[in-house]
């Protein structure tokens, strides 16, 4: 068996009095997409925050790539991460925001080639023309001069992935990419990750509340509730023979709301 | 007392000496402000809380007390413990020092509203914390500040006649110069209040346009 | 009808004085109690006009003659020296306090100052005075250029200033001076009285235009009580000359040149 | 060899003026900051025209020269008043209209949908302005009318212009007749120090009593 | 035939250059359930706002109850409608917004007797009264003390719902009053309007994104594109079989974004 890409063990996390996260452990294997739901406030976001180094763990491990991420081994004792360690690991990750979070002041290109010829030392026309590849890819080369406030959301979006497909990380995370979008522009962010999942052999974790993506999309199915993974499976399982009466009455909920699965 | 339009005339050119000596005080002050301002803004961010807290107490005295009791302080008492300055470099010190509280203030400001999803994005594009600040943060907080330091440039240019109690010939001083010289107040004092009243007005029309030009960052 | 100023002034028991922050004209008490020449003087002969009460305020010099015509005060009593251009701005009393002008300067008088033209020759001397008094005017007639006479907000800064080495000599009537120099006790300080040229000037008790009728009962007792002796007793304890106001005139200082 | 202790009550004297100041200015600059705030959204132009004349021209002009004006100019106009009076009517219109601008921009920063909600339950212009508005602006604006209130109590510093015995001018003199410089002006910093912390905690403690079960509302 | 309870004739409406209606007409009956649909930016909001009296007109007329709206007949002629008449034709007209727009500094009882009292007259205990029958037809008679920052979005947006009930409106405008819920929330607003829709002979109006209850809920759904009704028909003959390209092309994409319709 190879090594898990993600392993977290046993973490956990409080915000204040707050639990979030309760010792919660899991693995992701290498070019593996996995799907995270479950009810709002469930800690969906805060994992993907904390593989991203933006929020700070409480207790427990996480290896990625075999390596740990918020420790470092020296002379056989593991200390706590120091930053140039994290910024080392956090070329393995990527992420893409609900809101985007496009820098405003910078056009589509800048956007995009920026982190590539500051952190790597890119230079910069192999930057642009990378850059150029990947807008392509999300069906957005004729927009590379244009600001972020002159694009719709889902065009917003996709800029959004093409910055962090800049980087070339190993694991890419997608926080409800779709939720701020207005339902017609859903589907074109929706076509670039399918593309992504069928041409590249990343691992991608993706939190949503669209079933039905989540399902055509994903190999395995994470269900979360307060700040646990109450079950988890292969899409078909979960979403037409869930075990937990817990996931049986949110997806029963969702259903009623109206959404596909 | 009347109006008398050849006193005015004949006073005029002592009163743009002052004018001229007022806005020498207001730019050079501004300056130090925005410097200071800057400096106290990232000292109150310093994880060093001795420095932040120190910093932030001393500010807050700074703003709770009248600019011109601290005028006289830095030009009467200072001397005691051998700091001996020019009154006009007093003067500008005093102001500067004074409204660098106030523009620390709107720094702070400019920078919380970046949004934190900047600073997520920044980490998450791997860019390092000086690269942050350059690339991400200070282009986005600055603009929208702009107005607002200069709306205190503008408050400072109206606290100038303080200057007069350290001896800085400014117009408030020169007008009561000439005033006093030739008993006639109004004409003076109305002059000063018209100068007054045409560079604000001026001003505000220009802090318009920065409104409009810098206020707000499409996002 | 020309007596209804003094008549309102009884009626409601008190003249409104203006008095500067300056002794020994004026002295303020520790108990907050207003003192000194100026304001006994203008105390006593109030009484005796059947006024009751003096309420004085202290004003910065260039507030006084405002106030004085917009109706803050009835009377300013402050040092406020008689010439002729001020003469055309206020009536004045008989001569009140009189002084010379002296200057204060280092310990030896490292420049070598006797007169107001002798600051005017060198070129990198400053001299501070009250702004709009009589000594800024003096200096400057004297030909010191504008830039060199420094205006200081009041005599406690002027001897700071000299202190620190800021201004070469700074010039105040003789009394004032000493009193100043006495405050602070600084060995390293000099008193240089009187200024050589600088005419010895009186002040008065000065009172709105229109309010002459006023003014002149004022001077009748002024009048009594010099004859009587009773005003050089009250003044010459702080140090100022009766004879000196005696000697002139209000005529005489009002149109001198 | 000074009697230090009667100085310093000299000094307390002048305090109690600046307080005096201080509370009688907030209140005639909170009732013109209301007026000319909410006149300048009137619907009727004249209302407007006369709101924005008071607050430019207040704003525009220094404290120094309308304090000169209200002291010595309006008794030429038959209106005489006393330093007290001129001294509040001077901060008070001075400061209301910085307050003005507060008022006007808290009563914006209230949703458009607030409005929009009061329009769908059929409420009144009026109505819809105490009941709902309002109560909201009140919270956005009361830490800014704190910091105002400060702005006033340094400036009530300036009124030692019109000869009005408060915390600067007792200084000055205790100053002239000690021949100290350091004691009096430190004194009055602390204690003017001492009375912006006591306003800005009374803010602080009602914006809290204000803002209770209040967290949908931007603070 | 009776009198229809809206009549809108020709009514047109810009924004700076941009024509928002277009001449747009439309009738809705005494206790009519419409629904508006059609892509982001169609001009769906615009027209409920324009009923509510948010917007003015450009031109053309509109007739609520028999009554103009936006114009007094004044001596037979029609002048433009002043505050006083717009009053009274708005207490036939209740809104509920997207985002709810709960008064924040009101107790949840407060909001709903608020415009009863002050508008009508309502003396306080008789508006409590039937502001708790009301908040009990929405389940929430519990809450009445709270303050809307402690309510969950569907809770609040239940709390609207019954402020407008409190005036009695003839009429009822619903603009994507589930948008901004999270998916669980949204069945618990829904609920509630079923409820209404079969409790009361009220017309009623809502623009939607959720097909499924657009379906279930209207007697009529109005399909909107451009500013103008491209197609308008019976739920079953729009959502099933559609004539107009445009009516086909987004229902597809909203399939395929996961809905159900
Ligand atoms: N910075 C923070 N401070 C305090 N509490 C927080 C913070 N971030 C998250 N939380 C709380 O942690 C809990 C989990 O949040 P999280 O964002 O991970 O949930 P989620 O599963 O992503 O939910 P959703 O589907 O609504 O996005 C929530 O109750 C949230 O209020
Ligand atoms: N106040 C306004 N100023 C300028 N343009 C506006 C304004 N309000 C609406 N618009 C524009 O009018 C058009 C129609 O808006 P409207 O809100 O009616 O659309 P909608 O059908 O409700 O769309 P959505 O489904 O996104 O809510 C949009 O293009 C919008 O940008
Ligand atoms: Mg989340
Ligand atoms: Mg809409």
């Amino acid at each position: 068996m190879p090594t898990p890409t993600i392993k977290v063990d046993a973490i956990s996390k409080s915000f204040g009095a707050f639990k979030v996260l309760d010792g919660l452990s899991m693995q992701v294997m290498p070019g593996e997409k996995l799907a995270l739901i479950g009810p709002s406030g469930s800690g969906k976001t805060t994992i993907l925050r904390i593989l991203m180094t933006l929020e700070k763990i409480d207790g427990g491990h996480i290896e990625v790539d075999g390596e740990q991420l918020y420790h470092m081994e020296r002379n056989g004792q593991l200390l706590p991460a120091n930053e140039r360690h994290l910024a080392k690991m956090r070329q393995k990750i990527g992420m893409v925001f609900q809101l985007f979070n496009l820098f405003p002041h910078k056009c589509v290109m800048d956007n995009v080639t920026l982190a590539p010829m500051l952190t790597k030392g890119v230079a910069r026309a192999a930057a642009e023309k990378r850059a150029m590849e990947l807008l392509d890819m999300v069906g957005l080369a004729d927009k590379a001069k244009a600001m972020p406030a002159q694009l719709s959301g889902g065009q917003k979006q996709r800029v959004a992935i093409a910055r962090a497909l800049a980087l070339s990380p190993k694991i890419m995370l997608f926080d409800e990419v779709t939720s701020a979008l207005d339902p017609e522009l859903v589907e074109e962010v929706l076509n670039v990750m399918r593309k992504l999942a069928a041409e590249t052999d990343m691992t991608m974790l993706l939190v949503t509340h669209e079933m039905g993506f989540a399902h055509d999309f994903a190999d395995r199915v994470l269900f979360f509730d307060r700040g646990r993974i109450v079950e988890e499976g292969k899409p078909d399982e979960i979403f037409r023979h869930p075990k937990q009466e817990r996931t049986q009455s949110f997806l029963k909920k969702i259903i009623a709301a109206g959404h596909r699965i | 007392m009347d109006w008398d339009w050849d006193f005015v005339r004949q006073i005029m050119p002592v009163l743009l000496q002052g004018v001229k000596i007022t806005i020498l005080a207001t730019v050079l002050g501004s300056i130090l402000a925005a410097i200071v301002g800057l400096g106290i803004a990232l000292a109150r961010r310093s994880s060093n809380r001795l420095v932040s807290l120190g910093v932030g107490w001393f500010a807050e005295f700074i703003r709770g007390t009248p600019l011109l009791v601290q005028l006289y302080f830095i030009f009467y008492v200072l001397p005691d413990i051998g700091i001996l300055l020019p009154p006009l470099v007093a003067g500008v010190i005093g102001l500067g020092l004074h409204y660098g509280t106030y523009t620390a203030e709107v720094y702070r400001a400019g920078i919380d509203n970046v949004p934190r999803g900047q600073w997520e994005a920044a980490k998450a594009c791997n860019l390092s914390g000086r690269h942050t600040w350059t690339h991400i943060i200070l282009p986005q907080a600055i603009p929208p500040m702009i107005p607002a330091l200069a709306n205190y440039f503008i408050a400072m240019f109206k606290e100038t006649p303080l200057l007069s109690a350290i001896t800085v010939l400014e117009l408030m001083n020169q007008a009561k110069s000439v005033a006093n010289t030739y008993y006639r107040y109004i004409e003076p004092i109305t002059l000063v209040g018209a100068f007054f009243l045409v560079i604000s007005l001026c001003s505000v029309m220009l802090l318009r346009w920065l409104e409009h030009r810098y206020g707000r960052i499409e996002r | 009808a020309d007596d209804s100023k003094l008549e309102k002034l009884k009626s409601q028991g008190f003249a409104r004085l203006a008095i500067a922050n300056e002794p020994p004209y004026t002295a303020v008490a520790a108990d907050g109690k207003v003192s000194g020449a100026a304001p006994d003087v203008a105390r006593e002969i109030f009484k005796r006009l059947g006024v009751a009460d003096v309420v004085a305020s202290i004003s910065e010099y260039g507030a006084m003659i405002p106030g004085l015509q917009a109706g803050r005060f009835d009377v300013v009593t402050a040092g406020l020296f008689m010439k002729p251009e001020r003469c055309a701005a206020v009536v004045y009393s008989e001569p009140v306090l009189c002084d010379a002008e002296a200057l204060l300067v280092k310990k030896g008088n490292p420049k070598g100052f006797k007169s107001y033209e002798d600051i005017a020759k060198d070129t990198s001397a400053t001299v501070g005075a009250p702004g709009g008094g009589t000594e800024e005017k003096l200096a400057l007639n004297a030909g010191v250029p504008r830039d060199r006479v420094i205006v200081v907000p009041d005599g406690q800064s002027g001897l700071k200033m000299v202190q620190d080495g800021r201004i070469d000599a700074y010039s105040l009537p003789v009394l004032s001076i000493n009193d100043l120099l006495k405050k602070a006790s600084d060995p390293n300080l000099e008193v240089i009285a009187p200024v050589v040229g600088a005419p010895v000037y009186c002040d008065g008790a000065a009172f709105k235009k229109g309010d002459e009728a006023l003014r002149d009962a004022y001077d009748v007792e002024l009048a009594k009580m010099k004859k009587s002796g009773e005003f050089a007793k009250i003044i010459e304890p702080y140090g100022f000359s009766a004879a000196a106001a005696m000697s002139t005139t209000r005529e005489k200082l009002c149109t001198a040149k | 060899m000074t009697q230090w202790p009667g100085y310093f009550g000299l000094i307390l004297q002048g305090a109690l003026v600046t307080i005096e100041l201080t509370l009688m200015g907030s209140v005639l600059a909170l009732i013109m900051a209301f007026l000319a705030g909410m006149g300048r959204l009137s619907r009727f132009f004249v209302v407007r025209a006369i709101a924005t004349t008071y607050i430019e021209f207040f704003r525009g002009t220094s404290i120094f020269v309308q304090l000169f004006w209200a002291y010595f100019v309006l008794p030429f106009a038959g209106l005489s008043l006393t330093p007290l009076q001129a001294g509040v009517l001077a901060l008070g219109l001075n400061v209301g209209a910085y307050g003005a601008e507060v008022v006007r921009g808290a009563i914006l920063s209230v949703g458009r949908e607030q409005y929009e909600a009061c329009t769908a339950l059929n409420l009144g212009r009026w109505q819809g302005m105490r009941h709902v508005i309002l109560p909201q602006a009140l919270l956005v604006m009361l830490p800014t009318f704190g910091n105002n209130a400060i702005e006033l109590l340094k400036a009530t510093s300036v009124v030692s212009l019109i000869s009005l015995a408060d915390l600067t001018f007792q200084a000055q003199v205790v100053r002239s007749q000690t021949g100290s410089t350091l004691t009096p002006f430190l004194s009055a910093m602390v204690i003017y120090f001492s009375l912006a912390l006591i306003i800005s905690w009374g803010v602080r403690t009602l914006e809290r009593r204000m803002a209770r079960g209040l967290d949908g509302v931007r603070v």
